[in-house]
């Protein structure tokens, strides 16, 4: 096995193994691993950013094709630096106005395609349906999201939770009610999303699982067994010391 | 403080104890519970069982080493399904950051199944560009792909004899963390090189893939971990994605006795109190 | 100059947010081509602002370094992860022969950089993300108690799509599977749909707002 | 002058065809001999970016499953299938335009040629377009008609969505100028009392207070509420002394809040224990945040954690961390798929649209309390679209009609 692939395996085991320590508390190597995760993605960022933004969009269709309209953005960039200088530190005003007010444009139509007449289409559907004999029926089949019977459900649904999030009326008489119905399908939709979620959270544990057992195999020289070992020393060690500690205000 | 109040405020970190024994065990011992299959994962197994031997299944892994817990098992059942049926195997990715896994994937299982690099299976590795690779493929396999991963010439390959373009392709299956895959292998591949194509992707970007199914763009869908445990299941060789099944049921059923035990302990103070809860806000 | 002060940044928020709001509405090629490069410009600007953010890291942990503040060695962890990075990311790979210059692989060859991000980096996010698996379980513990009607429905709901989406759960109560799909595709989406219609009134006002220049948060400070 | 006269008048006829020619079902078993389609026509696409064009040609009594219609490109020899599909379907009212939009009756066929998947169009360049009908052996063609496709300058199928932003932003501003003037009533919000419990309780045990603004940019609502109720309580926390931190993934989030944090010790009298530091940038990377706020939370123990802002799967590793070391903990988000781990975590959460109303009810400026009014007036109006909208459609499906899409067709998606 080529060495890197091998110091490989035992970097990544030892960090997942630092960063599980901090299920059991904090400690020394938990706040060393978050430091160096810390450290690491912010160079790893850096590298990125001048990578795809200053080479790839700026540099090269600037020099190798000409496009000196990016020198809009490279000013407007530039002015978010001028912050560092109290007399012109307004000057960044401009930049976040352009930012900000380029945002704003684009999300009202957009907001409004996808989340609101789309949502709105989709809520309105037909509470009867036309049956193979040609008659108009209402379908039942809680198991079919498009039948009849589900579409009332869910515009039920819709019409109360909305109930619940008016601010400028008193929730009396029968907007009580109605928000209070709301009140109850958020609960439902919360708990069958914190379930539903326990799945993919689980999925990511099984992963870093399966990846310490496979180190722990003899080809990566047992690399998981002998970690652990380490780590769980270290722990005991840094526990005993800080009991010795505490006596003297910890 | 009662049994029933010590229970209720018990050391979060037995809680983490019965979480972590409840999935490393399965893992390391795995029981194989029951799984319901799919239409979606029966329909790429189905495809692969009636390709006749020797027929040509391209495999491409775009994933990264992120998405490695779902996507690798799915892999791993696909190619031992593939070379129990001596097809012959082309592998490659889209994801240049999954280059080196999936090398690892294909060649793992080829050793374990006895299979022959250049003569039964090729890992073609990565090439840029996603959308005018796969149009390269589709015109000229050799073009795209002058070497492979090893860099030894593509056209000399015993495995490749017979190919010229993607339309000499079988079937085609993408594993897919992302945009880059089936979606990909479907709009620049599938709809001109009419070749068969299914899928296996993530849990998460699963939802957005059913339409593809639905309207028969791919043949079959595996998702997420269940697809691949399923897809275990279907070829008889029960490995990682099944015990990882197994570690999901023994979760889920712990944290349900967790959550009916606490519930138990409350009702337990409350009655002995006497007095109702204060309501949440 | 209190005009440059106060006013251009208000005008230049109004005519961008009106003439993207307006390329909505306009499938003309040109309006596309506008949104592209505006979109590429958007990323360049954030690329700047990455400065104001990495500066106020350094200059946090080098207060801490310099005035020798309690775990001050691990702020020195903390900039050698980012030297260590930012140097990888720029060395040269012999193997491969050319420079790095931010690549995870070069033809193939996993550079420095690259191992960095798949022994480094994955696993850590890896891990951070697994922790989630046992919080989940210590919230679930903690908080689903029926302590009101409300709550109960909460946690009832929750222990039934548990229970539908693993093999041992579909044994146990072999309901649950379908009562799963129901809950998710009706009555979540139902309240998700309210949710979202709710968010994005609110989402369309504030920009509105901001175009108007009603709302001036955005530009840091009160009224001046 | 003129293309607008038409278009104002196309939707008025179009409304005349439809009231009267309802639904008319196709005669069962018409056993019609083949004609070439009839009153073929070829356009450009409207409303589109160009490369595009439309052809368009009457219902005919043979229109049934096993007939076939065949689009064909170019001229005499050159001539190229460009699709074929069953006679029954490809009419105009299954092309998802809306009313105002047609360009036929509805039980016309319509077929949308557009650049892409093998067909090249080109703007300017005239292609003549013909249509085939294929009934077993038997072919019969309509004469080609030339057509030339153009980038337009409107998409006129959009013309609900820009009515409703300039509906609901009149809605808005008139609240907002009521407000000016009178008293605008705001249900109590319960989540609110605890911030200042919080303050208070921080205070007494001399810890800090922790405030996080999510992870959003500053163009998004939940970051921009995020800020002002920052301000808020910055302003709370300096006239009590106590210690804020809030560190931020975001730099430029971090450079408003630091602004917004000084304005407030200034309003509180307080500028001198103003610290710049408190608004700190860690990193952009979501997990290494995460990892980094939680070490301040574990070695820091503040009294009150506050999570304000739009959240991905970091939030339950945040709140389960700050409820371990027994803080105070607020949440208040609009991002959905994090709500039930806040609501399950936290002692309290503001949900979704709550953030936004949170804001204003502690600012009790008229602005931001207008606003909230416009918001309201704004979900009542989708209520009652909701109701009439789902009483059309059960009646056009009872009466089998397509009249309801007069109205229903105002509320759709439409590209």
């Amino acid at each position: 096995m080529p060495f890197e692939t091998l110091l490989g395996a035992w970097v990544a085991t030892g960090l997942t193994l630092f960063i599980f320590t901090f299920l059991y508390q904090d400690n020394p190597l938990f706040k060393l691993a978050e430091h160096l995760y810390v450290g690491v993605s912010v160079g790893y960022t850096i590298v990125k950013v001048y990578d795809t933004v200053i080479v790839r969009l700026l540099y090269e269709p600037m020099v190798n094709q000409g496009d000196w309209s990016l020198l809009v953005p490279l000013g407007i960039g530039m002015l978010m630096l001028a912050r560092y200088f109290p007399k012109i530190a307004w000057l960044s005003r401009i930049a976040f106005a352009f930012i900000v007010g380029v945002g704003s444009g684009l999300a009202i139509p957009r907001i409004i395609s996808s989340y609101i007449l789309k949502q709105v289409e989709d809520t309105v559907r037909p509470l009867a349906s036309l049956a193979s004999g040609g008659g108009p029926t209402f379908t039942y089949n809680l198991l079919d999201p498009a039948s009849n019977l589900n579409a009332l459900v869910l515009l039920i649904g819709v019409v109360s939770v909305l109930f619940y999030f008016f601010f400028s009326i008193e929730h009396t008489g029968p907007v009580r009610v109605a928000a209070r119905t709301g009140i109850l399908f958020l609960m439902i939709a919360f708990g069958a999303a914190f379930g539903y979620t326990v799945m993919a959270r689980m999925s990511l544990l099984i992963g870093r699982f399966t990846d310490l057992i496979e180190f722990a195999d003899p080809r990566y020289g047992r690399a998981t067994l002998w970690l652990l070992l380490a780590t769980v020393a270290t722990l005991i060690a840094s526990g005993a010391r800080r009991r010795d500690h505490l006596p003297g205000g910890g | 403080m009662t049994f029933a109040e010590r229970m209720l405020h018990i050391d979060r970190r037995i809680i983490f104890l019965v979480i972590g024994v409840c999935t490393l065990l399965p893992l390391l011992y795995p029981v194989g519970l029951a799984i319901k299959v799919s239409p979606e994962v029966r329909g790429v197994h189905d495809y692969i069982e009636s390709l006749p031997e020797g027929s040509v299944f391209l495999l491409s892994m775009d994933f990264d080493p992120a998405s490695k817990p779902e996507l690798q098992p799915q892999a791993v059942a696909l190619l031992r399904h593939a070379f129990k049926k001596n097809l012959r195997v082309i592998g490659m990715t889209l994801w240049v950051t999954g280059t080196g896994l999936a090398d690892l994937v294909v060649s793992q299982a080829a050793q374990e199944m006895g299979k022959v690099n250049g003569k039964d299976y090729v890992f073609l590795g990565w090439s840029p560009g996603v959308g005018s690779l796969i149009i390269t493929m589709g015109q000229d396999l050799y073009k795209a792909f002058p070497s492979d991963y090893n860099n030894q010439p593509t056209r000399e390959l015993a495995v490749l004899k017979g190919i010229q373009t993607l339309r000499d392709v079988n079937y085609v299956v993408s594993l897919a963390a992302g945009t880059a895959g089936i979606e990909s292998w479907y709009v620049y591949g599938k709809d001109k090189y009419k070749f068969e194509l299914g899928g296996g992707c993530t849990g998460v970007i699963a939802p957005g893939l059913y339409p593809l199914l639905r309207s028969g763009q791919i043949n079959g869908l595996i998702g997420g971990l269940r697809g691949a445990a399923e897809y275990e299941t279907l070829i008889g060789q029960k490995g990682r994605a099944v015990a990882g099944m197994d570690a999901q049921s023994a979760t889920h059923v712990a944290i349900i006795m967790l959550v009916i035990l606490c519930n138990v302990f409350y009702l337990l103070i409350r009655t002995s109190r006497g007095q109702s809860g204060q309501p949440r806000g | 100059m209190i005009f440059l002060r106060r006013q251009l940044p208000l005008l230049i928020t109004f005519v961008a947010g009106v003439v993207f709001a307006a390329q909505y509405y306009v499938p003309h090629p040109t309006s596309e081509l506008m949104l592209t490069e505006v979109t590429k410009w958007l990323q360049i600007i954030s690329g700047f602002a990455l400065v104001l953010g990495v500066t106020s890291l350094f200059q946090i942990h080098a207060v801490k370094i310099r005035r020798k503040e309690p775990g001050w060695a691990y702020s020195l962890i903390l900039y050698s992860g980012i030297l260590g990075t930012i140097a990888a990311g720029f060395s040269y790979s012999f193997t491969a022969g050319q420079w790095v210059n931010g690549k995870e692989t070069i033809n193939g060859i996993v550079t420095a950089f690259g191992w960095i991000y798949s022994d480094m980096m994955v696993p850590l996010q890896g891990t951070m993300f697994a922790i989630l698996a046992f919080f989940i379980a210590s919230a679930a513990y903690r908080s689903f108690r029926a302590r009101s009607r409300e709550a109960a429905l909460l946690l009832i709901a929750a222990i039934i799509v548990m229970m539908g989406r693993v093999p041992l759960g579909e044994m146990l109560l072999p309901v649950s599977g379908d009562v799963t799909q129901w809950i998710l595709n009706v009555l979540n989406a139902a309240v998700r749909r309210a949710i979202l219609i709710g968010i994005s009134l609110g989402a369309v006002a504030l920009s509105l707002k901001i175009i108007f220049g009603m709302e001036r948060a955005y530009l840091g400070g009160g009224k001046d | 002058m003129v293309t607008a006269g038409c278009r104002m008048l196309r939707p008025l006829a179009v409304l005349v065809c439809l009231c009267l020619f309802p639904l008319t079902a196709p005669e069962a078993g018409a056993q019609q001999a083949l004609a070439p389609p009839q009153n073929l026509r070829v356009i450009d696409t409207p409303s589109d970016s160009g490369e595009g064009l439309t052809v368009l040609w009457a219902r005919a009594g043979y229109d049934a499953p096993e007939v076939r219609y065949q689009i064909l490109l170019g001229d005499g020899a050159e001539k190229k299938m460009v699709a074929e599909f069953p006679a029954d379907s490809h009419y105009v009212r299954d092309a998802r335009w809306p009313w105002w939009t047609r360009v036929d009756r509805p039980d016309a066929h319509q077929f949308n040629l557009k650049s892409g998947k093998g067909l090249e169009l080109k703007n300017g360049t005239p292609y003549a377009v013909a249509v085939a009908v294929v009934k077993g052996a038997e072919r019969v063609e309509a004469a080609p008609v030339q057509a030339v496709p153009a980038p337009n300058w409107v998409n006129w199928n959009q013309m609900n969505n820009l009515l409703l932003v300039l509906l609901f932003g009149a809605v808005v501003f008139g609240s907002i100028r009521a407000a000016k003037r009178r008293e605008i009533f705001l249900r109590r919000i319960p989540g609110l009392d605890a911030v200042d419990e919080a303050i208070g309780r921080a205070t007494e045990l001399g810890k800090p207070i922790l405030y996080l603004t999510g992870a959003g940019d500053m163009s998004e609502p939940s970051t921009i509420a995020a800020a002002v109720i920052l301000g808020r309580v910055a302003k709370r926390v300096a006239a009590y002394e106590t210690d804020l931190l809030v560190p931020h993934r975001d730099p430029i989030v971090m450079a408003v809040c630091q602004e917004i944090t000084k304005q407030s010790y200034l309003e509180a009298g307080k500028p001198d224990v103003f610290r710049e530091d408190s608004n700190f940038f860690i990193t952009t990377d979501q997990f290494s945040y995460t990892a980094a706020v939680d070490g301040i939370m574990l070695r820091r123990k503040p009294a009150a954690n506050f999570f304000m802002g739009s959240y991905f799967a970091e939030a339950l590793l945040l709140t389960e961390t700050g409820a371990s070391t027994g803080a105070i903990q607020i949440a208040g988000t609009d991002s959905d798929h994090q709500l039930p781990f806040f609501v399950t975590t936290c002692d309290y959460t503001l949900i979704g649209e709550e953030l936004y109303a949170a804001s204003a009810y502690l600012s009790r400026e008229p602005i931001q309390l207008g606003t909230l009014r416009g918001q309201d007036f704004g979900k009542a109006f989708i209520l009652v679209v909701l109701a009439l909208g789902t009483l059309l459609a059960t009646v056009g499906v009872l009466f089998a009609t397509d009249l309801p899409m007069i109205v229903l067709d105002l509320f759709k998606d439409l590209k």
